[in-house]
């Protein structure tokens, strides 16, 4: 029997077993129930059930003090302020069930969560490899951006991708799944975002130094908080003509040289436009993304970065796009000054 | 008494200078002993002189100033070029105390750069133009990557293998959903085989279906660039694959458990289908289940389209355990009055009673002995 | 020789008072003594924290109250002595508090009354 | 909410004084705990009674010993862990004669007869043996029962406050002049409407609050009853806890001086 939390259990006329203004999300999911063998401590039920009353009466008061707020943000933060302590709630959160990001409760979580670990991971890797300043002056990210290629049928890539790790060329042939979490869209609002993908660390020979390359770039890309990421569904509605989001520049995958470095970076950066973006007028082949950010008024909200070198896969690619055959530079590096 | 300055005065008259001679001065003083050749210290090259990579630029003790922009400091701490350009010192506002020298890679270039900036970059290598030694280079291999190239090929046949067996056993099967011409086939059997690697990896078959069509006209622009193909071919083809796919999509799919093609479901009808089994599982429960029952039993919960891994195990754990509960009570029997064939005695702690019993269950129990 | 080998029971050949300071510490040791540690399944894991949080809100409370009640006495007391400067005699009376000593009547609440709840017996 | 006042010296005319007497009787004993305060403390301490160490028995009951005969009758050893056996709710875990699963329960040999129902055999002899049963006496009084609101022994968990019949219940005040201090008019006060068997411990003699009129200013002083009792004569009083204070004090009156009286 599962002598849980169940509203039952309190008499059903709290805020926190009303489900008419309140998400069925709420609800706890999948409990587990107890094995055979297993011995609660003594005396914890009627001490929950008191706990339960309490906090629910607090909770109450949040709420009502909450639609006296005329704020977005404040007032967010006080309906997830009256559920962070429902046990209901608590159980979802820690025992790896769904989360339902259009509640405050699991996105203020998850926003946490992500502060507290991924976002420092990011932060380190575009740090340390220097993609900012190489390519943007500087980032404070405010929505977690998580890239995967879907079209691997190797089970060792099929997952997220970590900010910084080395990829194969044979995993990067296509375009890549982007999923975008929005934390501070308290409405669930649509939103244009921007997403280009560059690799800075193009040689060119003429200046002795390297160039920075357009890999793919999309505007115009509307996403809310449900429907939160570019994947396969959107690529093939637009292979098909619609026209949901435009493409300035189509997926080329970053395939380094034999030699060409150390390894090349992909920075994948993720823009908040303000309005419409006219793609026509971007300039993909000479590609300056500060240029790209002023002109047209973008806030750079997100971002990642893999890196990749030359490896056996490299000529397959590069075949499957029509590519000639990539350099071959020598091993040792010279000591010729740049021009 | 003699007054200071008459003695002085004496002094200059007479000009005695003493001079020990005779006494042991050989030895010398123990405080004068340490000196040493001078170390050569300080700033090899100076602002503005060009540098190569390697060459020093500073000898010094302790970190008199730092090694800044394209240098590299030593173990005694000397400063050396890292690139070819040149010297220029400089102070860095993030650490203001501090000396640095960096090497500027370009003559009008200063040092620091603004903390916002890119950094300025040197290449530095050099294209073989040689064909035969830049092929040389390329299938150069390190010794970890060609100790592993065995097993690599190995992988690759076991992989192509088992692709080659699911294409030959989703071409028997493919008749029985669809009918299609032989060109149609290969496509179609080539998309099932793609979707059955990726629903393994937990895609959802509509996730598949789209992958697959995608990764089809990838493939077909790949032959455009290449060449092979008109920008007219390629929109036919799409297009006849495109309706191909819907054709294939609406009839046949791949349960993943059995590898075997099935009919397709879409989410209502696959919950429906779930629902719908659970009743009838319920219906076992609590129940004495003959060997044809557990058949039947096992045969729902593998299902095609129905259940995952995980929901499978725990269906099976749930409705064919290992041993029936005492609940269903044909299965239990007193043992005072005698034991029927096949049945086991059992010897259990009664935790209410607070003693052992001993309880009698027949072999219908028994359910991994049927 | 062969020699047999028989496990005897050991006889320990400690005397009295040691037998009784190994006693002592075994009494204090904590080998084979310790319970098993308390591990809670996931429901009574969020019960335990569900009643901690309650706890936690409900102390805070108790002692927010107590804290706003100490305050209001004591700007009483300022109140009522600044308005005592009126009366300068009397505000100089109040001011040299002579300190009574502490009664040694007064008693700390106990669980449970005496037989005599209170002393009615009283003679200056 | 009390705002910190400056005292204004402009004033031409002085006012008259009293001076208002709050004397409380202190709980005698403790509080009524609320109900998750109880529950909580229960929850904690069977936390606290499941981690305790074992009870060293072989220390205290030494093996052969009387004691140790009355002890292996009280305490039964718990089901100990046979490996032929199928245990559901799980396989005990002994050490030391207890499962280490649980909290151990432990019933100590009494140094009282016990009747098999567990009461009590009163033996007339032992009334006054150190020995005997412990009966603690009852938390509720004859005064709470009968409702007797003058009454010195009512309400042990509360504070009382005295409060007098003038023209109604008020708190005992005292006409002052400018001279004797605060205190010790109330103190005379007290004695002249009382009786002067009442054993008494003023807290201060600084004043404790005050209610400004017109014309006529209010002081309170702080006292505790210790010992003794108030006899007036041709007088009605009661002693009453705070919350009862509310219903015998006027309403704006009884809000100014809420914050100086315990529950």
């Amino acid at each position: 029997m599962l002598r849980i939390f169940k509203r039952s259990l309190n008499s059903g006329k709290g805020i926190w077993s009303n489900f008419s203004n309140r998400s069925e999300t709420l609800k706890v999911q999948n409990i587990k129930p107890h094995a055979a063998t297993y011995h609660s401590p003594l005396l914890i039920d009627d001490a929950f059930k008191s706990a339960y009353e309490i906090l629910q009466q607090e909770s109450e008061k949040i709420y009502q003090r909450a639609q006296t707020v005329e704020k977005d943000d404040l007032k967010d933060k006080l309906l997830s302020q009256a559920e962070s302590k429902n046990p209901e709630v608590l159980y979802n959160i820690q025992n790896g069930n769904d989360l339902d990001i259009t509640q405050p409760v699991y996105r203020n979580h998850l926003k946490k969560q992500w502060e507290n670990y991924d976002l420092m991971i990011l932060m380190q890797r575009l740090e340390q490899f220097k993609v900012i300043p190489d390519t943007l002056p500087t980032i404070q990210p405010t929505v977690d951006v998580k890239v995967k290629f879907p079209h691997i049928t190797n089970g060792e890539f099929n997952r997220w991708i970590v900010p910084g790790e080395f990829l194969p060329s044979f995993l990067t042939k296509q375009p890549p799944t982007i999923k975008l979490q929005q934390f501070d869209n308290y409405k669930n609002e649509s939103k244009l975002f921007s997403i280009v993908l560059i690799n800075p660390d193009e040689p060119n020979l003429e200046t002795n130094s390297f160039k920075t390359t357009l890999n793919f770039g999309v505007s115009n890309l509307s996403l809310s908080l449900t429907d939160d990421s570019l994947d396969v569904t959107k690529y093939l509605k637009y292979e098909n003509g619609s026209e949901e989001f435009s493409m300035f520049k189509s997926y080329e995958p970053i395939l380094p040289e034999v030699n060409a470095g150390d390894y090349q970076r992909a920075c994948l950066f993720v823009f908040e436009q303000p309005e419409k973006i006219n793609v026509d007028q971007i300039n993909a082949e000479d590609f300056d993304i500060r240029s790209f950010v002023n002109n047209y008024n973008l806030s750079p909200v997100g971002g990642t970065m893999w890196r990749q070198k030359y490896d056996r896969s490299v000529n397959d690619v590069r075949s499957e796009y029509g590519l000639s055959k990539g350099r071959v530079f020598h091993r040792v590096r010279k000591p010729f000054p740049l021009i | 008494m003699f007054s200071v300055n008459s003695i002085t005065k004496g002094l200059q008259k007479t000009s005695i200078t003493q001079v020990r001679t005779a006494t042991k001065r050989a030895a010398g003083s123990r405080t004068n002993k340490n000196d040493s050749a001078g170390r050569r210290l300080g700033p090899k090259v100076f602002e503005g002189n060009f540098v190569s990579p390697g060459q020093i630029i500073m000898r010094q003790r302790g970190t008199k100033i730092h090694p800044g922009e394209n240098c590299g400091i030593g173990k005694d701490h000397t400063i050396f070029a890292l690139e070819p350009g040149f010297v220029k010192f400089y102070y860095d506002p993030f650490h203001p105390l501090r000396k640095y020298v960096g090497v500027a890679l370009k003559k009008d270039y200063t040092l620091p750069k603004d903390h916002f900036d890119p950094r300025l970059r040197r290449f530095g290598y050099v294209e073989i133009t040689d064909e035969a030694e830049a092929l040389k280079e390329e299938s150069r291999m390190s010794r970890k990557e060609y100790l592993q190239q065995a097993e690599l090929t190995k992988k690759k046949q076991m992989r192509a293998h088992h692709d080659q067996a699911l294409s030959t056993t989703f071409q028997e099967q493919l008749s029985q959903f669809v009918e299609l011409s032989d060109d149609e086939a290969t496509l179609a059997i080539e998309r099932l085989v793609n979707n059955y690697k990726l629903i393994r990896l937990d895609h959802s078959i509509e996730d598949a279906n789209q992958q697959s069509t995608f990764n089809y006209i990838l493939s077909l622009k790949s032959l455009l660039a290449n060449n092979k193909i008109t920008q007219e071919e390629l929109t036919t083809l799409k297009e006849k694959y495109i309706k191909l796919a819907e054709k294939l999509d609406r009839d046949v799919t791949v349960d993943f458990s059995t590898k075997q093609l099935t009919k397709y479901l879409n989410s209502e009808q696959r919950s429906a289908l779930r629902n719908d089994i659970k009743e009838k599982l319920n219906g076992f429960k609590n129940k004495v289940i003959s060997s044809e029952d557990k058949k039947h039993i096992e045969q729902l919960i593998s299902t095609p389209l129905a259940f995952n891994k995980v929901e499978r195990a725990d269906l099976t754990s749930d409705y064919l355990p290992s041993v029936l509960p005492e609940s269903v009570e044909e299965t239990v029997f007193d043992p005072e009055k005698g034991i029927p064939e096949g049945g086991k005695v059992i010897t259990k702690y009664d935790n209410t009673l607070r003693k052992t019993i001993k309880i009698g269950r027949t072999k219908e129990a028994f359910l991994n002995q049927l | 020789m062969f020699k047999q080998f028989v496990r005897f029971k050991s006889i320990s050949n400690t005397n009295a008072s040691t037998q009784k300071v190994v006693n002592q510490l075994s009494a204090l040791s904590a080998s084979r003594k310790q319970p098993k540690l308390i591990k809670l399944s996931a429901q009574d894991l969020i019960k335990h924290q569900t009643i901690q949080n309650a706890w936690k809100l409900y102390s805070d409370k108790l002692a927010r109250e107590n804290r706003k009640m100490l305050k209001e006495q004591y700007e009483s007391i300022y109140n009522a002595m600044e308005e005592l400067k009126q009366f300068p005699e009397l505000f100089e009376a109040a001011k040299d508090d002579v300190k009574a000593p502490f009664p040694l009547e007064m008693r700390i609440p106990t669980d449970f009354p005496p037989n005599q709840p209170w002393i009615y017996n009283y003679e200056k | 909410m009390v705002v910190i006042k400056r005292f204004n010296s402009t004033v031409s005319k002085l006012p008259t004084i009293s001076s208002t007497l709050i004397l409380s009787r202190n709980p005698i004993i403790t509080r009524e705990l609320p109900a998750f305060e109880q529950q909580y403390y229960n929850y904690q301490n069977e936390l606290w009674k499941r981690l305790m160490w074992t009870f060293p028995k072989w220390y205290y009951y030494r093996d052969g010993t009387l004691g140790d005969q009355r002890f292996k009758e009280l305490n039964k050893p718990p089901v100990f862990n046979n490996p032929k056996l199928e245990y559901t709710e799980g396989r005990p875990d002994i050490k030391q004669l207890r499962d280490r699963r649980f909290k151990q329960v432990i019933n100590l040999p009494k140094s009282y007869k016990q009747a098999e129902d567990g009461s009590e055999i009163v033996d007339e002899e032992i009334q006054d043996n150190l020995s005997r049963k412990i009966n603690p006496n009852s938390r509720i009084t004859k005064a709470d029962e009968s409702k007797d609101l003058s009454s010195l022994e009512r309400q042990l968990s509360k504070t009382l406050y005295l409060i007098i019949n003038e023209n109604g219940w008020k708190l005992p005040t005292f006409k002052s002049d400018t001279q004797t201090p605060l205190h010790k008019v109330a103190e005379e006060g007290l004695f002249n409407i009382g009786g002067e068997e009442i054993n008494y411990f003023n807290v201060s003699s600084k004043p404790c609050h005050h209610i400004k009129g017109s014309d006529q200013i209010e002081f309170f002083i702080k006292s505790h009853i210790l010992s003794g009792s108030f006899k007036p004569k041709n007088l009605k009083f009661l002693w009453v806890t705070k919350d009862e204070l509310s219903e015998y004090l006027n309403e704006d009156y009884y809000k100014q001086i809420k914050h100086l009286l315990n529950e």
